[in-house]
C-alpha cells in the first residue's frame, strides 16, 4: 500500500511526484510481467483451469488505486491480477494462489477468478460479469460518511448486465461513494461490445446524472487525474461517479480464445498506446527520468519475478483433510 | 407476560439489534416511511433515519448492497416483499455471500440477513405465495430459518441478525397476526424443538405446518393415536438428531411440507433418517402440496395446502395400510 | 378486438373516427366501472387475497391497444385489468377470474395478479414487477419481420428493475419490434418514484438510442397518437420505442394502502384530469358529441356490469379434484 | 457406427432441429459467430444466420427473451454459458415459464430449452463449476435433463427441443471430449436406463456420475460385488419406477450426485424409494460433495469429487458395517 496515502491526499512535492510515478509505473511493469509468467506457466500446466490476463490494461488499475486509501475498498473481476497488484497484494501470494498452493492469498480455494485479500482492500475478483458493482455498491453503503470510498472494476460487457443499472440508480439515489471505473477494452469475450450495446456506455450513467468521463485508459497520468476527481467527488460525500477507461487487452480474452474476432491491424495499433510505453515516455520526456532508471525497474521486476515463481512453484499443495468448515461459528 | 402478535414481534427483534449495534442497518421496498406492506416494520425508520432505508425496486441491488456493506462490516437486515421475488436475488446470495466465507479462506464471513414474506392460503395466487425453501436448501453456506411462533420469530431474527453467517429468514404470512408469549431469550439457530410428545408417530413440520401438524394431533387423539410433533424452526442447518430421537420412540416419521413435493426439504429429512434410522423404521413418508404452481380460487387454494384434515387423513391412511 | 384493425391502417373518414372515439371512451368508462365493481366486490368478500387497480389510467391501456393489430402481442402487470379490458377480453371472464370461479379467463387459477388471455393478444398480466418488459421483449424477438408488434406496460417503478434495462439494450441491439410503455402514476407502491429513480425516466431509454417520449397518459387523443407513431416504427422494421405517459392512479396502490404519502390536494389536482372527464370534454367540444349520447354510453357499461356481477357471483367454483397437469404431453 | 465427441452430439442436434422446424432459434452470449466457448455450436450461425444470434451479458434477458418468444410460437433454445449463471434467469424461469402453462389454464405451454454447462473437475473454481440442479429440482412444470453419453446428448436434446414444455438442459463440462456412438434416435425425456446390471447393489447416477459409477463397479468385481448401475438420464421427471425395480432385486441403494450433500436430488431418490419400498431395502444412501463451495486448487478439488475410488470404499465400507 506503500505511498497510497501520501499520494491521495494533500499536494506532493516534485521529487516526490517522480518518485510517486516511477512507483507507478514499477507497479505497471510488474503486473505485465506477472501476466506473461501467468501464462507460461499455464501452458506448463502449473496454472489450471482458466485465466484472464489483463496485459495492455495496467494503466487503469494501477492509476485507479494510486489514489486510494488503505481504507478504501476495491472490487476487481476475474480479469482482476492487475486489480490485485496495484492495490499492493504481494506477488507471491498471488501466484501461489493460482498455482493452487497451500500459500496462496486463499489457501488454494479461490483460484484466478475468486481473489479475495482484504487486508490490502480487495474485496474480490468477481467471476459473474457485474458481481463486482454489486460488491462495490455495498461497500460504499457500509462508507457512507466516513470520506471513504468503493472502486467497482468491470468491463464493457458488464454494462448490459442487470447488476451495472440496478446498482449505480441505487448509489446515486442513496448518494453512495463509489467509483464505478468501465474498462472498456472493446470486447466481451470475442464480442465487440458495439455489438451488444446500444448507445454509448457513458450515456448510461449520464442518464442517472451520474458525474462521468471516457478517457485514455492506457494514460496512466489520465487516469490518476480523473480517479482523482471521482474520489475526492464521493469523499466530499457528493455520491458515485463513473469513469469510461478506454484500453485493450493484448491477450486473449482467457486461454482458449480463437481470436479471430479482431480485424486486421487493430492490435498492433493499440501496441502503439502500450500503457508501458506511454508510461516510459512521459517519465524519460516528461519526468526528465534517465532510460536506464526505468529499465532498471523492468530488470528488477524480471529479477523478483523469478524469485516469486520458484518460490511459487516449490510451494507445497494443501492438503484434502483440512476440510472446510461451512459456517463461521456465532 | 404479555402476548404479541408474530409481525410485533419481528418488529422488536429489529428494534432491538438496531438498538444494540450501530452496524446493523435495515433496508427494503416500503419498508422505511410506509412501515412494510405487512405492517411489519413501522415506527423504526423515525427511530433510527440513518439506519432504516427505502429502496428502489431493485432486489438484485438490494442482495448486492447487503453483501457488500457485509464485507465491509455492516450487519445488513433487507426484506425481499414476498419470497416469490427471491430468484431476482439469487446470484448475489448463491455466488457472493453464501460462498465468502469459504473462498476467502475465512478473511471474512457475510453476517447479513434477508427477510421474506412466504406461503400460500392468502389468495395471492401462484407468484404471491411460494415457499422458496427448495431454491436455497442446497446452497452450502446459507442459513434458512423458519420461525413458527412469535417467540421464535423474535429469538430467531435476534440470533440471526448476532449470526456471522447469511441468514434467509422466511416468515409465513399466514402466522402474521398469530399472537404468543414472547420473553425475549435469543433462540438458537439449528436447534429444533418438540413442540408436543406422543409415541406413536412423529410428524415433522415447520413454520405455518407446526400449527397444522398441532391441530391435526390434537385430532388424532380420538383415533387413538399420539403424535410427537417437532418444529424444526431452522433448515439449514438442520437439527437431525431431535427427529432422530423422536423417530427412535415412535418408529414413524411423516414430514409436513407446505411446497411442492419434489425436492423440498421434507426429502432432506426423510433421506438422513433414511439413511441413519433405517433399522428402526416402520414408516416414512411426505405430505407436501402438490407439484404444480399454487392456485388463486379459494376452492382450489384450500384444497391444494396441507391441512390437518389432510394430515389426519394420511396418518390414519399410513396406519391402515 | 372490435374495430382494432380497422383503426390502426389507412386513414379515417370523419364519422369512423368519432365512432372509434365512442368506442374507446366506452371501453375507458368500462374500465373505470369495472374496477369500482372490484372494489366494492373485495370489500364484500367476494374478490379475495389483493388487487391492484387502475382507475385514473385508463386513457393509456385504451389509447395504446387502440392501435393495435389481433396478431400484435400485449404483456400487462399485476395492475392490469386495464390492460386486459382495453384488448377485449370479456369483462365476464374477468370478473369470474376475480372472484376464482371455474368460468373466469383462467379457470380461477390466476387471480387479479396474473391474467392470460391468449385469444385477445394478451400474453399475460404480469405480478413481477418488470417481467411483462421481458414478456413483451421476447414476443419481439418472434415477431421480428411479421409486421406485428409487441407491447410492454409497466410501471415508474419497475424502470429500477434489472429486467428493464436489459431488455430495452436486448431490444435496440436486435432491433426488435417492441414498444415499451411506462404508466409513470408518480409513486411504486408508497414511495415516489423521484426519491428511488436517478435523473428522468425517459433518460433511460435514450441513452439507449431508443426514440422516446413523455406525455399526458390522461388524454386518450394524445396516447393514442403516440402510440401510433411507436407501433408503426416497430411495425417498420426500425425497432423498439418508448413512451412515458404521466397519469396517476386516483385509489390505492393495493386493497391495503395506507395513502397517506399523497402531498395534500395531490388528488384533486389529478382528478380535474380525469381520463373520463378529458374524453368526455373532447367528444362533446370537439368532436360535437351530445352530452346524453356520452351520459348513455356511461349508463349502458352501467347496466352491463350490473348483469356481469350478477352472473358472476352465481358462477360456481371450480372443483379441486379436477387435478394439474404438470407437464403438456409432447 | 461413427463415434462422436458429446460436443458435436449437441452441436449436430441443434443443426437438425433448426433445419427440421423453422420455430426453432437458438441465441446465446458467443455462441453464433465464434461457435461457443466450449466450442460446442460452430457453423450453425453460418448456416442459419437469422436464426442463430449472439447475445450482450445479459442472462435474465435472455430468459425472459426465450419465455416471450416461446409464449409467440417460437421453440427457443438459448445457453447459459455456466451453470453457475442461472441463478441470474431464475426469476423467469421459475415465474414466467415454469408457470405459464398451469396458470394460464392451458392456453399455452412454454417450449424452451436453456442448455448449460455444468460441473466441477476443471479447476474452474467455485463459482464456474457449480451442479445447479437443487436451485431448479423443486420447481414444478420444468424438466431437466442431463446426459451422460454422446448419445444422449443428441437424443435428449433432440427431444427437449420438441418437448412442448420449459427443459433446463445441463451438459457436464467433463464430457464434451467423451466420445461414443452416436445412432440419432430420440432419447425419451423422463426415462432412466439400466446401464450395467447387478444384483448386489443399486447405484444410481447422472452425468459424470454415471461414468464413475461404472468404473467403481469394475473395481467392485474384485471385491465380489456386482453393482446394477442406473443411469437416471431425467432428473425432472424422475424415472423413480426404474429405481424401484433394481431395489427390488438388490435391496440395497447408493445415489451418486456431484454437487453439495444437503438438498440435492440425490435426496429425492432416497426419499421416494425410502417410501416406496422400505420393507426391502437393507441400506439406503447418499455419495455426494460435501456442503462447502467448490475449491480451486487441483488437490482440494480432486478430493472434493465422488471419484470411483470414493465410491468403491464407501460401498464397502457399507459392506462391513
Ligand atoms: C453473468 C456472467 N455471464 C457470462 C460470463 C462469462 N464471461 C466471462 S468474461 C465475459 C466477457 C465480459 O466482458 P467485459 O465485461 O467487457 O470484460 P472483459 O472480459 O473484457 O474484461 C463473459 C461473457 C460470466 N462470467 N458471468
Ligand atoms: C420484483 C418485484 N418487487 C416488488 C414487488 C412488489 N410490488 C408490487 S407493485 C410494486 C410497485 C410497482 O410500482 P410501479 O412499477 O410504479 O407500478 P404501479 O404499481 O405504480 O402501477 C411493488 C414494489 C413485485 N411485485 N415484484
Ligand atoms: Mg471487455
Ligand atoms: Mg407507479
Amino acid at each position: 500500500m506503500l505511498g497510497r496515502t501520501a499520494v491521495t491526499r494533500g499536494s506532493l512535492s516534485v521529487a516526490d511526484e517522480v518518485g510517486l510515478y516511477l512507483e507507478l509505473y514499477r507497479r505497471m511493469v510488474l503486473i505485465r510481467q506477472f501476466e506473461d509468467l501467468v501464462n507460461a506457466l499455464f501452458l506448463q500446466g502449473q496454472v489450471h483451469g482458466t485465466t484472464h490476463l489483463c496485459s495492455g490494461q495496467e494503466a487503469v488499475a494501477v492509476g485507479v488505486t494510486s489514489v486510494l486509501d488503505p481504507a478504501d475498498r476495491v472490487a476487481g473481476t476475474y480479469r482482476g491480477h492487475g486489480h490485485a497488484l496495484a492495490l499492493g497484494l504481494d506477488p507471491q501470494r498471488l501466484l501461489d494462489e493460482l498455482l493452487g498452493r497451500e500459500t496462496g492469498i486463499c489457501a488454494g480455494r479461490a483460484g484466478s477468478m475468486n481473489v479475495v485479500d482484504l487486508e490490502h482492500g480487495l474485496m474480490g475478483c468477481f467471476g459473474i460479469v457485474g458481481g463486482s458493482i454489486a460488491a462495490a455498491t455495498g461497500a460504499g453503503l457500509a462508507l457512507r460518511g466516513t470520506g471513504n470510498v468503493a472502486v467497482a472494476f468491470f468491463g464493457d460487457g458488464a454494462t448490459n448486465q442487470g447488476y451495472f443499472f440496478e446498482c449505480l440508480n441505487f448509489a446515486k439515489v442513496m448518494n453512495l461513494p463509489v467509483v464505478y471505473v468501465c474498462e472498456n477494452n472493446g470486447y466481451g469475450e470475442y464480442t465487440p461490445f458495439t455489438a451488444v450495446t446500444a448507445g454509448s456506455i457513458i450515456a448510461r450513467p449520464l442518464a442517472m446524472e451520474i458525474p462521468s468521463q471516457t478517457l485514455d485508459g492506457n494514460d496512466l497520468w489520465v487516469v490518476r487525474a480523473a480517479a482523482r476527481q471521482a474520489v475526492e467527488t464521493a469523499r466530499r460525500g457528493d455520491g458515485p461517479s463513473f469513469i469510461e477507461a478506454l484500453t485493450y487487452r493484448f491477450v486473449g480474452h482467457s486461454r482458449s480464445d480463437p481470436g479471430k474476432y479482431r480485424p486486421e491491424g487493430e492490435l498492433d495499433r493499440w501496441r502503439l498506446k502500450d500503457p508501458l510505453a506511454v508510461g516510459r515516455r512521459r517519465l524519460v520526456e516528461e519526468h526528465r527520468v534517465p532510460e536506464s532508471e526505468v529499465e532498471s525497474i523492468v530488470e528488477d521486476v524480471r529479477t523478483e519475478l523469478d524469485r516469486v515463481r520458484q518460490k511459487g512453484l516449490a510451494a507445497p499443495f494443501p492438503k484434502p483433510d483440512a476440510s472446510a468448515r461451512e459456517f463461521k461459528d456465532g | 407476560m404479555a402476548e404479541i402478535e408474530f409481525r410485533r414481534a419481528i418488529r422488536d427483534a429489529l428494534d432491538e439489534e438496531l438498538a444494540r449495534d450501530e452496524s446493523v442497518i435495515f433496508f427494503g421496498e416500503d419498508v422505511a416511511k410506509a412501515g412494510g406492506v405487512f405492517a411489519v416494520t413501522p415506527g423504526l425508520w423515525e427511530k433510527y433515519p440513518d439506519r432504516v432505508l427505502d429502496t428502489p425496486i431493485s432486489e438484485l441491488a438490494l442482495a448486492g448492497a447487503a453483501f457488500g456493506s457485509a464485507v465491509c462490516g455492516k450487519r445488513p437486515v433487507f426484506e425481499i416483499m414476498f419470497g416469490d421475488f427471491l430468484p431476482l436475488t439469487m446470484d448475489s446470495l448463491v455466488n457472493q455471500s453464501a460462498k465468502y466465507w469459504y473462498i476467502s479462506n475465512e478473511q471474512a464471513s457475510i453476517p447479513l440477513v434477508v427477510r421474506s414474506a412466504i406461503g400460500a392460503g392468502g389468495r395471492f395466487g401462484a407468484i404471491h405465495s411460494q415457499t422458496p425453501i427448495s431454491w436455497f436448501l442446497g446452497v452450502p453456506g446459507l442459513k434458512i430459518v423458519c420461525p413458527a411462533t412469535p417467540a421464535d420469530a423474535k429469538g430467531l431474527l435476534k440470533s440471526a441478525i448476532r449470526d456471522p453467517n447469511p441468514v434467509l429468514f422466511l416468515e409465513h404470512k399466514r402466522l402474521y397476526g398469530l399472537k404468543g408469549e414472547v420473553n425475549g431469550d435469543l433462540t438458537p439457530i439449528g436447534k429444533g424443538a418438540v413442540v408436543r410428545e406422543g409415541d406413536d408417530i412423529t410428524v415433522v413440520g415447520a413454520m405455518k405446518s407446526v400449527h397444522d401438524a398441532l391441530a391435526a394431533a390434537g385430532k388424532l387423539v380420538e383415533h387413538s393415536v399420539e403424535a410427537e410433533v417437532i418444529d424444526l424452526r431452522t433448515l439449514r442447518p438442520m437439527d437431525i438428531d431431535l427427529v432422530l430421537e423422536s423417530v427412535a420412540k415412535t418408529s414413524r416419521l411423516v414430514v409436513v411440507e407446505e411446497g411442492p413435493r419434489t425436492g423440498g426439504w421434507a426429502a432432506e429429512v426423510v433421506a438422513r433418517v433414511s439413511e441413519a434410522a433405517l433399522d428402526q423404521l416402520d414408516d416414512i413418508w411426505r405430505i407436501t402440496t402438490a407439484d404444480a404452481p399454487i392456485p388463486y380460487s379459494p376452492t382450489l387454494e384450500d384444497a391444494f395446502l396441507p391441512a390437518p384434515d389432510v394430515i389426519v387423513e394420511s396418518i390414519l391412511a399410513h396406519r391402515r395400510k
